[in-house]
């Protein structure tokens, strides 16, 4: 079954969701790629694993105003958020600033959100950032938006568990503040990884191939699971779906 | 009431260098008001956007109306990076606090409770934290070995500035489930709003309608003002005029096309007022 | 949805020793989980009031199920002092935690915002804060002369309980303007409610109602139970039945007394549960 | 015209809020005398002074939960509240709590309710306690509550103002640490206060008679503020303003 690369990340994160200990994954804004991954998933545990997008009414529970998720994610009652990066180290500090010497940056970015927090208190927070260059990921960040790791003491029960791209699939370990290769994408090498990658990692003696997509997975993101995600991202459906209408007709 | 004016008389109220909130994209932006003060040249705002901003500040810093501001983030959101912010800070012409999201709904329910600072877990090994010198870390102040915290100071905006979609001649204002806006009324000294419509029924007399609602106890100031978010949308009431903000987003990559969108979109408004 | 359950099974829920918490008399009480506590013999709760008990408390503490208290205070309102609550304090036969109202919620939005305390004003040179060794007094931490401030520890209740007017089967929860159980049930670890009545409409689905509600991420569990606040009024709803209260606050001047009471007004239960 | 003890308290207070500087009274539960005077005082001011009564929803204006009042009070919105005493000491200090040696107390009260924190934010707390015997005014209060003055250094913008009993008015002064005899309610005596007063306080040379209610507020209390009152405190007003109908037929 054909799929595109937007579907064989969705694919690649809800394997991720899929997790006893993951009770409740949150989508921030303009996220439909994790927020496709969080439907599917739900879906697929029969409703055990909650997904909340903050982003439209449609999946977003929330009734006591902006700072309720982060209310919510300090409680603990969130396990998995999605946080990205303008640029991201190999200790997987982030930076969603700018690029340059801060304060006077060459590019600024929108800002930090609310990774600085995040980042801290949700036990499995996945890095998604398609784009898999040496542009993005960098031997140190030029601004550290939140860090990857935290000293001894600091109160810090959440923190990155894995990175997903287009190319790859990788995980973080704290105590080595190292990221590890899982698996390389279907069509993608090692190389290829090592080539766009500006910092040092742990490469396992075999890195086996990311999973295809399930094809019934496939087509539930094309048909039921497809259907509500329009509802909150419509364009990206018709935009990343739309090839499964025309193997149809 | 005498509260109840109109949207010019509210702007007139925002004097130079008055620290200012304003809600995010979905949360009821009062772009009215941001016509009114650019039309009005107010200068040097301290603008917090609560906590992300998009085309309203872009727009008042591209009018050279902010001097400062704090921001978890500024961005256009789908039609791409917020320009005026970019190029202003990029040039160094106005300053900005860092901030992340949560980090300003505390600062600002300090404000709301009149205590000095709020503590906030995270932020720790954050160059956002370098970058303030107003927030402060301490060891664990309770001694139970909780680690070292963040403290963040307390922030009272003299004026919260957003667009409702109903409010009553007594200034009650319904803002649904924008509870953002009710720590940040509460935190502000004056609130002042623009609505979609105002009624005369009084929204405190039913529960289901009060319990959306923020009392006219922190309102400064109301005036109505139809399609008054436009260009952004009223979630729930109506969309965002795309084309408008797509327009935006690509002449304002320059100075020139800023000032060029700009006195079209000022003129609109008169010519609009004048019908 | 699994949380759907009777008001026998939330009362299961509750383990010997947990630390519950329950509203004043205005903010829908769930007397009905009260009665179930009480018949299941429920023992050494920590009880909570926010910030305020009545009725509810005087009996769970008359009943023996609970060893310790804390709260602002404990009344009858206008039926006069709690009298069981009176008795056990000055027989020394419960643990008090003195405080204050504004600490209780104070200590609830720690929990809520999962930061290990709160600041707040006043309490200085009062005997509540002498009286409480986990409340501590640090000089100004901002060093910006702010003077000394009390930090009071973040509360996390294992239980929130209430009775709400309406929830939905998905178990989402109508409070209306009744605001205090927000940071309540969000600070919980699990909310129990009873609700006067089960709705098949998703309460999420419409904005007006929506403002006014706690979505089920914070609900343990949801039974109905018509008449639940009773003999307290559901305000908005339904009136106290003054008669009965009136006789609970003579009766329950001795414990001879509040034994007979407590008799009949279970026995009423399980008859009127027969029905 | 006469008046009842109730009327006539109503009125002295209704004077100490016919102040510029009092844009808003906020009320606690079951407070029907403190009440009458703030609707009272709502309507002599054309509406310039807001009353708030955190009792039922007729005059309540708050939407955000039991903390909303502490907040804006915080926020310095209030610039007068009422408190009680079982008893209350030279010093102001107030005790809601019990007497005896705390925790060991003989009597039990309910407690201290939000005194410990709106005693300090509140710029005019008024102590308002009919009963004027020395059981209620002690040399020194049981229990600390609320104290009546604080050290230098620690932030209090507010405290108390007022006192006002069945017998009198009396003022207080912080940096003295003492109440002073204001006036003598009609029909009673400096003595008598002096006799029913457990500490000492400052007594001018001449003690005014407190003046008696003016008749037009009279009219007021027993039509149209009454018919207000009676939406929030129905029994006090069949109670206290029923004489006026016996007058009347």
């Amino acid at each position: 079954m054909s799929y595109n690369t937007e579907e064989l990340m969705i694919a690649v994160i809800a394997r991720l969701l899929d997790d006893p200990e993951v009770r409740h994954v949150a989508v921030g804004a303009a996220s439909p790629i994790p927020g496709s991954a969080a439907l599917l998933t739900r879906h697929l545990t029969g409703g055990r694993l909650r997904a909340s997008i903050i982003h439209g009414l449609a999946n977003n529970p929330f009734t006591d105003g902006g700072r309720e998720v982060f209310d919510c994610a300090g409680q603990g009652r969130i396990d998995v958020f999605f946080l990205g990066g303008v640029q991201i180290d190999g200790e997987a500090n982030i930076n969603l600033v700018g690029t340059g010497d801060y304060p006077a940056v060459d590019k600024r970015f929108p800002g930090s959100f609310g990774s600085a927090y995040m980042y801290f208190v949700v036990p499995k927070v996945i890095l998604f950032r398609p784009e898999h260059t040496r542009r993005v990921f960098v031997p140190k960040v030029d601004f550290i938006s939140a860090p990857g790791t935290s000293e001894p003491g600091v109160y810090r029960p959440g923190g990155p568990k894995a990175l997903v791209t287009e190319l790859c699939l990788m995980s973080f370990d704290a105590a080595k503040k190292r990221f590890r290769l899982e698996s390389v994408h279907p069509g993608h090498t090692v190389e290829e990884v090592l080539d766009n990658t500006g910092f040092d990692f742990d490469i396992p003696e075999n890195v086996p191939m990311t999973p295809e997509p399930e094809p019934d997975r496939l087509d539930l993101l094309r048909t039921s699971i497809g259907a509500q995600i329009a509802e909150i991202y419509p364009d990206f459906v018709a935009r990343v779906f739309a090839p499964k209408t025309e193997d149809a007709a | 009431m005498n509260t109840y004016t109109s949207v010019d008389a509210l702007a007139a109220q925002v004097s130079d260098g008055a620290l200012v909130a304003m809600p995010a994209e979905q949360s009821y932006v009062s772009m009215a008001m941001v016509r009114a003060l650019i039309r009005r040249g107010v200068k040097d705002l301290h603008l917090l956007c609560v906590p992300i901003g998009s085309l309203a500040a872009d727009m008042l810093i591209g009018a050279g109306c902010v001097s400062t501001i704090e921001c978890a983030a500024v961005s256009l959101g789908e039609f791409g990076l917020a320009p005026r912010f970019g190029a202003a800070v990029e040039q160094g012409s106005i300053r900005i606090k860092e901030s992340t999201c949560p980090a300003i709904h505390a600062a600002l329910q300090a404000g709301e409770k009149g205590v000095p600072f709020m503590p906030l877990t995270g932020l720790i090994g954050s160059d956002i934290l370098a970058s303030r010198d107003d927030w402060k870390v301490v060891d664990d102040p309770l001694g139970e070995g909780n680690g070292p915290i963040a403290l963040l100071p307390a922030i009272r905006p003299d004026f919260a500035i957003f667009h409702a979609p109903l409010a009553d001649r007594d200034g009650n204002v319904w803002i649904s489930r924008r509870r953002e806006l009710v720590p940040l009324a509460h935190a502000s000294k004056s609130s002042l709003i623009t609505a979609e419509r105002v009624t005369d029924d009084n929204l405190g007399a039913s529960d289901t309608m009060a319990a959306g609602s923020i009392p006219n106890l922190y309102i400064g100031g109301l005036a109505e003002a139809r399609r008054g978010a436009r260009p952004l949308g009223l979630p729930g009431y109506y969309p965002a005029d795309a084309e408008t903000y797509r327009t935006y987003a690509r002449m304002a990559r320059t100075e020139e096309g800023f000032r060029a969108f700009m006195d079209e979109f000022l003129g609109d408004e008169l010519a609009a007022a004048a019908e």
